[in-house]
């Protein structure tokens, strides 16, 4: 018998340490101030004088070792191997001579990673699994993002906006992403309850579990051929899917029910105002792949209102807050629906409690 | 793959490498020789397009051996049709602080992928992880051997600490209140347990923003949130700012009018603020960075309960300690993470992050359970609703 | 359904090789479900953990929380992961023959 | 009555009556002559001041004929020890609109009280009634048919309509948009039945303002808040803007700065509103009242929902209808109103009012029933939270 | 048999028309502008020219008949016999020859009942029926306001302050009175939960209603010596009293747990901000008749900090959301404590969702 | 404790001439309290509100809602302040032997 080799477990992470470049580890900390040189292009500059440059690539984020192989190349090339990633998934590449801009930017626009993403843009946009992984999706996530980023690439190479604007998509209301907190999110939804699949449930599911997981108290103990299982009450669903988060017997998928709805207004800085929460633009809009076109036009639509229409640093959500929401329904065009009104538990709160109205 | 007969397999995905935007679906295409696995992958994304349609079976539980998460199992719901991604598995690798990369690191990293799984990755996953995109149950193990041999572990999944991130800070960030990739670091390898051996009743996540800019989004997403932010006066350079007015900002307009404590002024030349009302939302500071700059007293403040809709709606996180300096930033987080943990494992219920306990037991409960005073700067204002539960011993 | 064969027993199981019928579960299927989480042997320490699992599953149509699997028996969390390599999820409720714990993953 | 044995027999009582505002103790102690109750209400004060608790009994049931409200019952618990107040009900009488009066109408209404009651009053009540303070169950008959005679009837009590009030409007204000007066006026009249007779699952308040200033609270104490505003642009008077700069207003710190819709520019000399933006605060308009006038489209925004704590917490009331034109008030309100009512009869719980109602079923629901659209102007903002509950209409 | 006089029935309030004085007729809805002549007396100006004086003066609310008879002969010497009643309470004359004011202010100040309340004073305080006339009262109404208001009664006679200052007594939870929207409200408040009156319970109560009143579900069905009856989970009730308005049995009157408490930052007007909930400054002050020095200290230094700190126009509210709460605490020197902090329904959406903070 | 005397039968009521012990209601009850609330003959009308109140009562343990009255009984509410001149509350509830309706005055 081969002696087992011993496991290694719990080491985490390696160092962070180990890979910065070492103009990061000179001036570590002591950065005095930051200029965009253009779109994609930061230099930073320490208290020593010492500049750093920053070239930031869009990323599909769905990376292939390849490419992966292609940015180390790239950093090799022309910053001495040191690279980083950016909380919304693109690449950037540190480097210490100016010289080497231009050329980084002509090779990533050659292989198809153009530069871009920084100051008052649309940077990449945050998303998660969508079809290509998960069970729970309503729509797809990647095929959107490309979608999107695609008509709005003028908007990420240059700076055409007021203020950034953050885009994220989730393939379901579980939002593994800042969804809730976005300048514009759209969001994968169901519309119909989840068809319980009493053959397999009492055998899959935990069933007190299963009926906690509902937040509007929809799902009830309910005895089907002689075997226990439950019942949904269809009218107090909401199509959330937690049920279908904890009980396999519980899918709620249907091609023509499922789609888009778009939400708008979010953000997470505190500059100027505190983080808001997103708020719902269209309800729905269908699943049309491969390009949703409908989500594509709309995203757009706001897009360009809040461009022609805001202040500067104003992100969308405080401008649309300047204006008023009757305003940006009637500049865009969309259509105010009993589904915008609030009916979860805080729903009285956004009821507008006062004499403030514009005409 | 792509064609047959002369005809695309998949004519709908054709259609997203068009356009400017990088393609995933050229990722995955070119991804075909490096492993099977890809034209599968590809195979069922097109008839999911076509049937506008999920093809992946509710969540498997696989995992390597010794740890309780970093391993999301995935089957497919037409295994005879995509034989090769029947198991479709992705590791969560638990990212290095502020995701910085020396080009071997990637390469080593591409090597054990490319080795052992289908060769796709996402860089990064939402939490922050690297994610191994796509494997089968057999090869988990000795993917994780040689991840571990290079220097890599998992991340979280579960019930567990997840991994914690950071922005990238002073590594290059002229905000930086904290050292944000350290204590990202020191986070992740103080709760090495808790993050691979799932022990709570939920997940439990940590993200550390350097600033009140919050580029990891962690007043949304973290279950802790740690904010950088000073507490004496903002760093100001007249002359910088002169400079910033000769170069076309409107400094009335776009600064003071824009302050959302109203405390600046600008008399045309020389710009006052006035620091005791200043709420540190960093707007000013942004529009002039070669002018302005966070105090030099600087440390973080902690916000707790943040998370998506699910169950009882989204949550922001809350202000529960308004400063902490920077060195004793660690200390304090294990102290009080320690409580919070020994209460939410007490009373939290299953799937119950601890911003809904919170809600649920009410904030000055949870106070007094984890040792902390009440105090003003935790609430946007005091309570509106007469209903006071007074206690025993206030009332006679 | 696939299906799980040992010691001349035939279990339909899932991809996860979780029991599919929790109903005909005995402590045979613990043992022949052991092999596959990394356990050799079965000692009263692996079956304290089992039986608590599989009573309180019967008992109240859950698992327990991981707390309280501790709590009760005695283990700390380390240790169970030493009777059970897999962890407790995968490894301890399998050989207990519980429904495949879902959700938090 | 005031002392006995050379002891006053309102020591505590007495302290009242010191100081510059006026005293309610002196009020009581002035009116022994007209009516023995005053001094047992004194005693029983007196009691309560001692002990520091109230001396009345759970709220009685008593009335006139034919009505089913407007009377409040009220019992002694210490009847033996101040047997003239054993009874002492109250007597809501309907105000007129403005609380204007002659002094010939309060002589008459005095006249009637001291005849039948304490002499005591509450000018007026909180909801606006004229109050009779204390009198026994036999003389509630013969006050009503002294008040009918000279031409006042009962205010509401119960579970109806109650006695609806206004401000003091176009009878002396410059800002009202609508005539307060007479629509209050004429909805009281309009529901005479329902403000006698008891007819909901709750009470049912209605107060009319003419401008946004609400000097009569609608918004926090109405279940319908008829708030005046104008549509068109604020009329502006560029010489009387002027004089009141001339006069030390200081025109851009205190006024344009607090505009909370930031929609005015003074550039020193020129005021200059984007009316369109304007959102009616009546700010500018309270600050400089010779210069700046509500416009000249003028009417009324509807309001539904506000009411005190009990039982879900307070309500404020939201706008139903953004803007009425004066001329369709009263029509439109007798149409809406009839449609509320139907919904909440129907529908309505045993003491919950409409706002409550509307919370519980959901403002969309209740938009259906009373056969209004939607519109973004009843939201401060639209939904935040994704669970939406889609008809099966939309869906397919 | 003495035929009945035919009851006169459903006639409703007198028409207001009556009661106008002739200016007011004349010039109704033709007002132009008004100004402030001096604390309490108000000129409006009609736009034929034409001039309203109004007097306004001190009612404590709670009023004899002599005193009406009394205002009755003021309004005949001076106005007409025309005089008005406020939405605070005060008695207001209408007058239309100016040289009358200072005589008519002369009569008023001699009777006790001094002018003032216009413009930025503090007002008559809207308050309730306490000892004098309810039984679900915690404190007295009356006796709070005229302690309160001879403290503060120099805010009235002037325009001491920075813009109005609303003023709300309510002696119960139940709040007659825009108590939950005034720059201060004085509440009222028990601290006990109900004592159940077995004895008579069953005779006199609706049970069902009476657990349905129970805003925390605090009260359960339950058997006591053999009759029906209910018992109060003591843990979830929070003396809201809404138990003892529907039913007689449930009292909860307690002097020594009965007391005051003190909130701010309410208003109703749309003036600049929309209206605003009264927040909770002190939770608890005891009862303490006939002066209650406690609440009126309490009171007064609220009013003394916000006169000292707060801008022009601006009210209490909009001061302390513009210093922030920290600022209102310590300026006052208040106590921030657990009951401070918000635990009913919305209580999440109070908790402080950002990183704005002073330090 | 007051009482009500009337056709040699004395009441235990409450000061607003409620019946204190609804149990003992019947019939004679309800025409001993007719006097006293302004109703001279109790007609078939009258019964039927009556009964409905009182069944209500034994049935739900409340009075029921006035639409319900209205609409069970068949009498608009006006119809109703004319057979029950002190109202639906204080005058049919008493008759029908009810407590007395509290709450919204
Ligand atoms: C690289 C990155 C941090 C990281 O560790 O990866 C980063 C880096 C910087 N951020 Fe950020 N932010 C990054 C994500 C974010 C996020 C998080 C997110 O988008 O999910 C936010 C919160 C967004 C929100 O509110 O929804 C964020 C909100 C800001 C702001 C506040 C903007 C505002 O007005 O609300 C600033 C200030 C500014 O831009 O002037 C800022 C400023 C900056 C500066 C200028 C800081 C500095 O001086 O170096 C950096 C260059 C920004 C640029 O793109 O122009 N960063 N920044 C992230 C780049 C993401 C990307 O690829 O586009
Ligand atoms: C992979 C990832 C999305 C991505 O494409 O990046 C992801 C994928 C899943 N998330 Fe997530 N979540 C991911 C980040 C997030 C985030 C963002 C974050 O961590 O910053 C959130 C929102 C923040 C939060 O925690 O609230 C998030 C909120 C959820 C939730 C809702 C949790 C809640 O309390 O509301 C669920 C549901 C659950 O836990 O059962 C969930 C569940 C899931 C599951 C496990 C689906 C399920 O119910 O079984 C998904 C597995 C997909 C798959 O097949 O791979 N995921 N999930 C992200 C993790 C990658 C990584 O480790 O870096
Ligand atoms: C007399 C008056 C107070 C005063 O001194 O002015 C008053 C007195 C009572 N009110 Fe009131 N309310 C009075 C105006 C109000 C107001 C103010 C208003 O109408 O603008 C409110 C707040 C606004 C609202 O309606 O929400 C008010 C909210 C309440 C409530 C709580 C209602 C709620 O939905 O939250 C109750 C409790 C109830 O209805 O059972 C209540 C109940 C009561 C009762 C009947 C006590 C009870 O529970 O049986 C009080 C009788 C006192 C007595 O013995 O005379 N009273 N009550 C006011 C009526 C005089 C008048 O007709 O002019
Ligand atoms: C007489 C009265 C109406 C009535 O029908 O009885 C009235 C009359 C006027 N109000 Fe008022 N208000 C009256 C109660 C109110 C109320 C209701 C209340 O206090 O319960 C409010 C809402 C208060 C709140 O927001 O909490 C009210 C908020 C205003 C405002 C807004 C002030 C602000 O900045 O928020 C103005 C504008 C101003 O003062 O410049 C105003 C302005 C006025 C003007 C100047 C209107 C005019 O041009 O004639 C009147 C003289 C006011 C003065 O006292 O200086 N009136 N006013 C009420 C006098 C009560 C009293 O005896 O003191
Ligand atoms: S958002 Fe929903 S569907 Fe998308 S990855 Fe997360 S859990 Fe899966
Ligand atoms: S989808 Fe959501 S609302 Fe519907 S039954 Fe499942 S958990 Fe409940
Ligand atoms: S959060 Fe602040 S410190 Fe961190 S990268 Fe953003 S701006 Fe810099
Ligand atoms: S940091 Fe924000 S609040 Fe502070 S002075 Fe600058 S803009 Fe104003
Ligand atoms: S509400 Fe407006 S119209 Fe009415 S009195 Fe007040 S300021 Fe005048
Ligand atoms: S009414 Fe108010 S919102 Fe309109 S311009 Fe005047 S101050 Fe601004
Ligand atoms: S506030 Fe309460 S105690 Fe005071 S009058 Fe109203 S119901 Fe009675
Ligand atoms: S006082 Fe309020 S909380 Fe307490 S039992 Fe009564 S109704 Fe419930």
């Amino acid at each position: 018998m081969t002696p087992k080799p011993k496991r290694i477990t719990d080491i985490g992470p390696p160092n962070y340490e180990k890979f910065l470049p070492p103009v990061v580890k000179r001036n570590y900390g002591q950065w005095k101030y930051h200029e965009i040189l253009s779109p994609g292009v930061l230099v930073h500059v320490a208290e020593s004088g010492e500049k750093l440059y920053t070239v930031r690539a869009a990323s599909p984020r769905l990376l292939s070792v390849h490419t992966i192989r292609l940015f180390a190349d790239l950093a090799d090339k022309y910053c001495g191997g040191y690279l980083r990633f950016t909380s919304r998934n693109n690449v950037e590449f540190l480097l210490t001579d100016e010289k080497q801009i231009e050329p980084l930017k002509g090779d990533l626009a050659a292989a198809g990673y153009p530069v871009g993403g920084t100051g008052r843009t649309i940077s990449n946009i945050v998303h998660t699994q969508g079809w290509v992984h998960c069970h729970s999706s309503a729509t797809d996530a990647s095929g959107l993002v490309k979608s999107m980023m695609d008509g709005l690439f003028p908007y990420f190479a240059e700076e055409k906006l007021p203020a950034k604007l953050r885009i994220a998509v989730a393939c379901c209301l579980n939002m593994c992403g800042a969804v809730h907190c976005s300048d514009i999110a759209v969001l994968g939804v169901h519309r119909r309850p989840p068809k319980v699949r009493h053959d397999i449930l009492p055998n899959v599911c935990e069933v007190p579990t299963l009926i906690a997981s509902c937040p509007t108290g929809a799902i009830r103990p309910a005895t089907v051929n002689g075997k226990q299982s439950v019942e949904v009450i269809e009218e107090q669903c909401m199509y959330c899917g937690n049920c279908y988060t904890v009980c396999p017997a519980m899918p709620l998928n249907d091609p023509d029910n499922d789609g888009i709805s778009i939400w708008v207004g979010g953000k997470v800085s505190n500059a100027r105002s505190t983080p808001k929460f997103t708020k719902l633009a269209i309800p729905f809009l269908p699943n049309n792949p491969p390009r949703w076109p409908e989500v594509v036009e709309a995203v757009e639509k706001i897009v360009t209102t809040y461009a022609e229409h805001a202040k500067p640093f104003e992100r969308l959500g405080e401008w649309i807050e300047r204006v008023g929401w009757p305003r940006f329904f009637q500049l865009t065009g969309f259509e105010f629906t009993r589904y915008h009104i609030d009916d979860f538990k805080h729903a009285g709160l956004t009821f507008a409690r006062s004499a403030h109205l514009k005409f | 793959m792509a064609e047959q007969n002369g005809k695309s397999k998949t004519k709908l995905l054709d259609e997203l490498e068009k356009g400017p935007w990088p393609s995933f679906v050229r990722e995955i295409k070119k991804t075909s020789d490096v492993s099977p696995t890809c034209d599968d992958l590809l195979g069922q994304l097109e008839l999911s397009y076509e049937e506008r349609k999920g093809h992946w079976k509710h969540g498997g539980i696989v995992g390597v051996m010794g740890y309780g998460g970093g391993v999301i199992g995935r089957y497919s719901d037409v295994p005879e049709q995509f034989p090769k991604v029947a198991h479709f598995h992705t590791m969560r690798v638990n990212q290095p602080s502020g995701w910085f990369y020396t080009s071997d690191a990637l390469r080593t990293l591409c090597g054990i992928w490319e080795r052992h799984g289908s060769g796709l990755t996402n860089m990064h996953g939402s939490t922050g992880d690297i994610v191994f995109l796509g494997t089968k149950t057999d090869e988990l193990e000795p993917t994780f051997a040689e991840l571990t041999k290079a220097g890599f572990d998992l991340g979280g999944s579960g019930s567990c600490v997840r991994t914690p991130s950071a922005c990238v800070g002073p590594a290059r960030c002229e905000h930086a209140c904290y050292d944000t990739l350290k204590l990202c670091n020191d986070l992740t390898h103080a709760y090495q347990d808790e993050l691979h051996r799932p022990p709570f009743p939920y997940k439990f996540k940590f993200k550390c923003a350097g600033c009140p800019n919050d580029c990891v989004a962690a007043v949304a997403r973290a279950d802790l949130s740690i904010i950088g932010i000073w507490k004496d006066e903002i760093q100001q350079d007249d002359a910088a700012v002169a400079e910033y007015a000769a170069k076309g900002l409107d400094i009335q307009k776009n600064v003071c009018e824009q302050c959302p404590s109203k405390c600046m002024n600008w008399d045309g030349k020389k710009l006052t603020i006035e620091n005791k009302d200043c709420v540190r939302c960093m707007h000013c500071i942004n529009a002039m960075p070669k002018a302005l700059r966070p105090g030099k007293e600087r440390g973080a403040a902690i916000l707790i309960g943040s998370k998506a809709p699910i169950v009882q709606g989204a949550l922001l996180s809350s202000v529960l300690i308004p400063f902490v300096p920077e060195a004793e930033l660690m200390e304090t987080l294990k102290e009080l993470v320690s409580r919070i943990w020994e209460f939410w494992d007490e009373y939290g219920k299953n799937r119950e992050r601890v911003g809904e306990l919170i809600q649920r037991v009410g904030m000055a409960n949870f106070l007094d359970a984890i040792g902390l005073d009440p105090a003003p700067e935790m609430v946007t204002a005091p309570r509106d609703n007469p209903y006071i539960f007074f206690r025993e011993e206030a009332a006679k | 359904m696939p299906t799980f064969e040992v010691n001349d027993h035939k279990y339909e199981v899932d991809e996860d090789g979780f029991l599919q019928e929790p109903g005909i579960w005995n402590e045979t299927v613990a043992s022949d479900f052991a092999t596959t989480e990394g356990v050799t042997d079965l000692t009263e320490a692996h079956w304290k953990v089992i039986h608590y699992l599989r009573n309180y599953y019967l008992q109240f149509g859950i698992a327990p929380m991981i707390r309280k699997v501790c709590k009760e028996t005695g283990f700390k969390l380390n240790e169970i992961y030493q009777l059970f390599p897999s962890g407790p999820a995968k490894g301890a409720c399998k050989l207990a023959g519980l429904p495949k714990p879902t959700g938090c993953v």
